[in-house]
């Protein structure tokens, strides 16, 4: 027997998806601004819960535990919601500077070492030692890294030895582009695949995701012969 | 002037309070940084909750408008409005549940998964060997195409060159851009520091 | 020389139409193609393989939903694997969609958790969104008790496992499932100071986080939707992954046909082109 | 690894990082100060606009120009001043100019600026009358609501050309691949890696990486943008001269390098 609330969810999650999907068909539907808004008002739903959430266990919490410093967070915080008024916005300025200032030192002193001292040292790599399919990797590697990076350099006059190294990074970085690209691909296929995945798994909900697919199908097609896509879809 | 001037300097400290520590062992600054460190994750949580404000006000400019479809707009806050009642009833079960499961994660996979089919498309389309920056791009995007399907492996053994080209490749394009990025963000976090974007700050520059 | 012409130039609902169809019929009625396992997998098998009853594992769910859809494969069968080892587990959380992740996983590993005997508090806990931004997350790498008090059903933390952890010094190994929205903070707070991570990211962050591993702060990779069924393969409990490999493969060699069919197509009309202007 | 110096108060390993991150405020701070304008190459993505542009007014087409959906980053900052050479290029040549913003919760602090920059535009190169507030429609804060609106006005206004840059994310490529089947030239920037590698595919022109902020340096009187692509630079410079000399130092059978970063 299938949980009437578990048929609900697959119902509404397929029907809506397949609305979502309209988008390919190349014109503004109706369908899609369905599933749009409601993604987004539920979402921005969510959002507003998890974050009231994460201040009443950080702070109230920590506050009631005799943590009373936190409190400056509130007030920092409700200090920047009123940049939403102009009469006060002013008063949103401080705290925003503050955190600001906070969030630039965490990201200053850390980035430092993951984005530039480490990289380089990891790029110091033997050319003559190990077995050649290491010697193959680390030519490759050191031989992209000198050349993409000097493709990248804009104060210079860009002639003689330099033009070429930086024409040679931009071949290589097209290369490599072509591997990205086919990555990046794997990644939106494995979306793709598991979105669809999620109303094959288990057996009963097939027929549901043919039926959804075929409601939605059958509908775009119509309301486009009818020319109403345009005149119910809303304007931006 | 003076409320400028105030915001840069209270910004210079709680960036020193943030980075001196790390570097200089300090263990009364040590303590106060952390809980610096707190209270900014907590005001940058109220700062998300702008997203509420700025939903409903866009959705009220349409009502007093009426453009076409306006009604949608009102659905959307209606949404909005009714998770905020169905998390009042609990998250593990009930309404605020079913809308978690039936609405939010289908949606958002599709919204992402859609974008397999803009890329196939653009492969389709752009993936022709007009010139040497292109056959270069095919070539290695076929490769790793062939390798990246699970399938190819029982057959012949793309591993090594598949491997080579992301660990290769792959590898020096993410650390050139990591590279150049960070010393781009650091060099942008200094200008803020010295006061030179007061947009950052939402002060305008004739002030 | 229509046929070329087509070949060259179409409409892409064409190519839309048809991955969609290449996708949803191998789901519908799997066939069960053979796969193989690359080297990267097995390494991120060898880093969960070895944690024992004394390691605290700290589950990073880095993700939005989306996310998820493509590496749960990855998440149910480590997640498996640390509750086979007895690991202690504590899930947090990094975006909103991601606080309905834990409820799906368990249900999916239900049997093993039962058959070891897992419990609540004492082997594992769930927190929630717990990392909202990079403070957060910095703030519970230098003084976590000073930040995690409840978790996510809002129960006091205090009793369990969590009491031995202070700082980033005490976790075992950090796991982070990621599209990339805290990654590079858990990298910056924990990573960078020592504390070992291994990572699960989706296709399109891979050439992104590929640094984090040539310079030793990841001490493994696993890729995609692709490793995820992979590491079902290895563990021996297939799962989502493994079914969706069918489609994962087929979607591959349709791109992989388009591109010939287009470049036949790009040649055939350039050619017949210049022959006219002759 | 051991280190090679220590800093005497300074938390052991952690010198090399203190004394670069000083560095560099200490070479931000005299370019700025200075005055010195420093030099800026002219990238090739330049030409590509004006062209852009140019083919534009001949088909008697508008331009569409997008400036990302961030908040106030450098990639932001140089988007906002190629919109303004992009503005003025199109008043110049009687082009509309169609600027979509939004798309995230800072975004809708970048956008009077935007308007202002348009706005500018027209007083400067011609009649500030011509300028229409609905060419600039904000589409709500949210990501993929910001997409279907770009999206649908694309589909509606068929531009001649698209130039989307600044900080854009995934929704890049929708709005990328929709320009291209509307028949608009297609000239993009990414932020990063997987995205650059993508839009390099599905555009006509691609700004790699750096290059927008370059361009936008190229463009801008503003001594502090090019002061920051000149200490990049500088940085840049220090990474290549270091991988070089220590790779061949490592080759020669000497860690010194090594050491050294890791002090």
């Amino acid at each position: 027997m299938i949980d009437p609330v578990e048929f609900s969810i697959m119902v509404v999650g397929c029907f809506l998806s397949m609305c979502m999907f309209s988008t390919l068909y190349g014109k503004s539907s109706p369908l899609y601004a369905l599933a749009e808004e409601s993604y987004i008002g539920f979402a921005t739903g969510l959002t507003i819960v998890m974050n009231l959430m994460y201040i009443y266990n950080t702070g109230v919490v920590g506050i009631q535990g005799g943590d009373w410093i936190l409190i400056f967070g509130f007030i920092l915080g409700i200090a920047t919601l009123l940049r939403i008024n102009p009469k006060y916005s002013y008063l949103s300025r401080l705290p925003i500077a503050i955190t600001l200032g906070a969030q630039l030192g965490l990201s200053l002193r850390t980035q430092i070492y993951t984005g530039f001292i480490d990289q380089i040292k990891a790029s110091i790599i033997p050319l003559f030692e190990g077995s050649a399919k290491t010697l193959i990797y680390n030519w490759t590697t050191f031989i992209c890294v000198i050349f993409m990076l000097s493709f990248f350099l804009y104060t210079i006059e860009i002639k003689g030895p330099i033009k070429l190294s930086a024409k040679i990074g931009e071949y290589l970085m097209y290369a490599s582009f072509g591997a990205i690209f086919a990555q990046t691909f794997m990644g939106r296929l494995g979306l793709f695949v598991g979105s669809i995945q999620n109303f094959t798994v288990p057996p009963w909900k097939k027929p549901i995701l043919i039926a959804c697919m075929a409601i939605v199908l059958v509908a775009l097609i119509a309301l486009d012969k009818l020319n109403l896509l345009e005149k119910l879809t809303p304007e931006e | 002037m003076k409320s400028r001037e105030l915001s840069l300097i209270a910004m210079f400290l709680s960036f020193l309070v943030v980075f001196v520590p790390y570097f200089i062992d300090v263990p009364a600054l040590d303590t106060f940084s952390t809980k610096l460190i707190t209270i900014t994750a907590i005001t940058v949580s109220f700062t998300l909750l702008l997203a509420i404000h700025s939903q409903f006000k866009r959705g009220f400019d349409f009502v007093r408008r009426k453009p076409r479809g306006w009604i949608f707009k009102v659905y959307m806050m209606i949404t909005i409005v009714l998770m905020l009642l169905f998390a009042l009833g609990g998250l593990e079960t009930g309404s605020y549940h079913w809308a978690m499961y039936a609405i939010i994660t289908p949606l958002s996979s599709v919204n992402y998964g859609i974008l397999a089919f803009y890329l196939a498309s653009t492969c389709a389309r752009a993936f022709k060997a007009r010139n040497t920056k292109s056959i270069l791009l095919i070539l290695t995007g076929f490769i790793m195409l062939l390798y990246q399907a699970p399938f190819t492996g029982a057959f012949f053994d793309l591993g090594p060159i598949g491997i080579y080209l992301a660990n290769t490749f792959g590898l020096a394009a993410g650390r050139m851009f990591l590279i150049s990025v960070t010393v781009g963000a650091m060099v942008f976090g200094i200008r803020i520091l010295l006061g030179q974007e007061p947009g950052v700050l939402g002060i305008r520059s004739e002030e | 020389m229509s046929l070329l012409k087509s070949f060259n130039s179409y409409d892409s609902r064409i190519v839309y139409l048809l991955l969609f169809l290449i996708v949803t019929i191998p789901l519908l009625s799997p066939m069960g193609l053979p796969i193989s396992v690359s080297p990267s997998t097995v390494t991120y098998y060898d880093v969960i393989d070895a944690l024992g009853p004394d390691d605290l594992v700290l589950v990073v769910l880095d993700t939005e939903f989306s996310g998820y859809m493509e590496i749960q494969s990855g998440i149910i069968a480590s997640m498996r694997v640390m509750v086979e080892r007895d690991a202690k587990m504590c899930v947090a959380v990094s975006h909103p969609e991601a606080t309905g992740i834990p409820e799906l996983v368990f249900a999916a590993i239900r049997e093993t958790v039962e058959e070891h005997g897992y419990t609540y508090g004492e082997d594992y806990v769930i927190l929630g969104y717990v990392f909202p931004n990079e403070a957060a997350v910095a703030s519970a790498a230098q003084d976590w008790q000073g930040v995690i008090h409840k978790d996510f059903y809002g129960q006091s933390t205090e009793g369990t496992f969590l009491d031995q952890i202070h700082d980033w010094s005490d976790w075992t190994l950090i796991s982070d499932y990621t599209t990339g929205i805290q990654s590079g903070s858990l990298i910056n707070h924990f990573g960078l100071r020592g504390t070992p991570m291994i990572v699960n990211c989706i296709g399109v962050m891979i050439s992104t986080q590929m640094p984090y591993l040539s310079t030793g702060i990841y001490q493994a990779l696993l890729q995609s939707m692709r490793g995820g069924a992979e590491l079902e393969y290895l563990t021996g409990h297939p799962g989502p992954g493994m079914t969706a490999m069918d489609a994962f493969t087929l979607g591959h060699y349709m791109l992989i046909v388009l591109i010939i069919i287009g470049n036949i197509g790009y040649f055939g009309t350039k050619e017949n082109s210049r022959r006219n202007v002759e | 690894m051991s280190a090679l110096f220590e800093i005497p108060g300074v938390i052991e390993g952690r010198a090399l990082g203190l004394l670069l991150v000083v560095a560099i405020f200490v070479i931000v701070y005299y370019y700025l100060k200075s005055g010195k304008i420093p030099y800026v190459r002219r990238v090739a993505g330049l030409d590509a606009i004006e062209e852009a542009v140019g083919r534009s007014a001949e088909m008697g087409k508008p331009v569409m120009s997008t400036i990302g959906i961030d908040g106030f980053n450098y990639w932001t900052l140089s988007a906002l001043t190629i919109l303004e050479h992009v503005s003025r290029d199109c008043v110049k040549k009687g082009v509309r100019i169609l600027v979509p913003t939004g798309g995230g919760d800072s975004s809708y602090i970048v956008r009077p600026v935007a308007e202002e920059i348009v706005k500018d535009a027209y007083t400067i190169e011609g009649n500030p009358e011509d300028y229409r507030p609905e060419d600039l429609p904000f589409l709500s804060g949210q990501q993929y609501a910001y997409t279907g609106g770009v999206v649908g006005i694309l589909q509606r206004a068929k531009p001649g050309a698209c130039i989307m840059v600044g900080g854009h994310h995934s929704e890049a490529m929708n709005i990328a691949e929709t320009a291209v089947l509307v028949g608009a030239i297609t000239i993009t920037s990414g932020t990063y890696v997987s995205n650059v590698a993508v839009l390099a595919c599905a555009s006509d022109y691609i700004l790699i990486g750096e290059e927008s902020p370059a361009a936008g340096a190229y463009l801008s009187k503003d001594p502090a943008q090019r002061a920051s692509i000149r200490c990049q630079d500088i940085y840049k410079g220090i990474s290549i001269a270091l991988i070089i000399v220590g790779t061949v130092v490592l080759t020669l059978g000497s860690d010194f390098f090594i050491q050294l970063l890791s002090s």
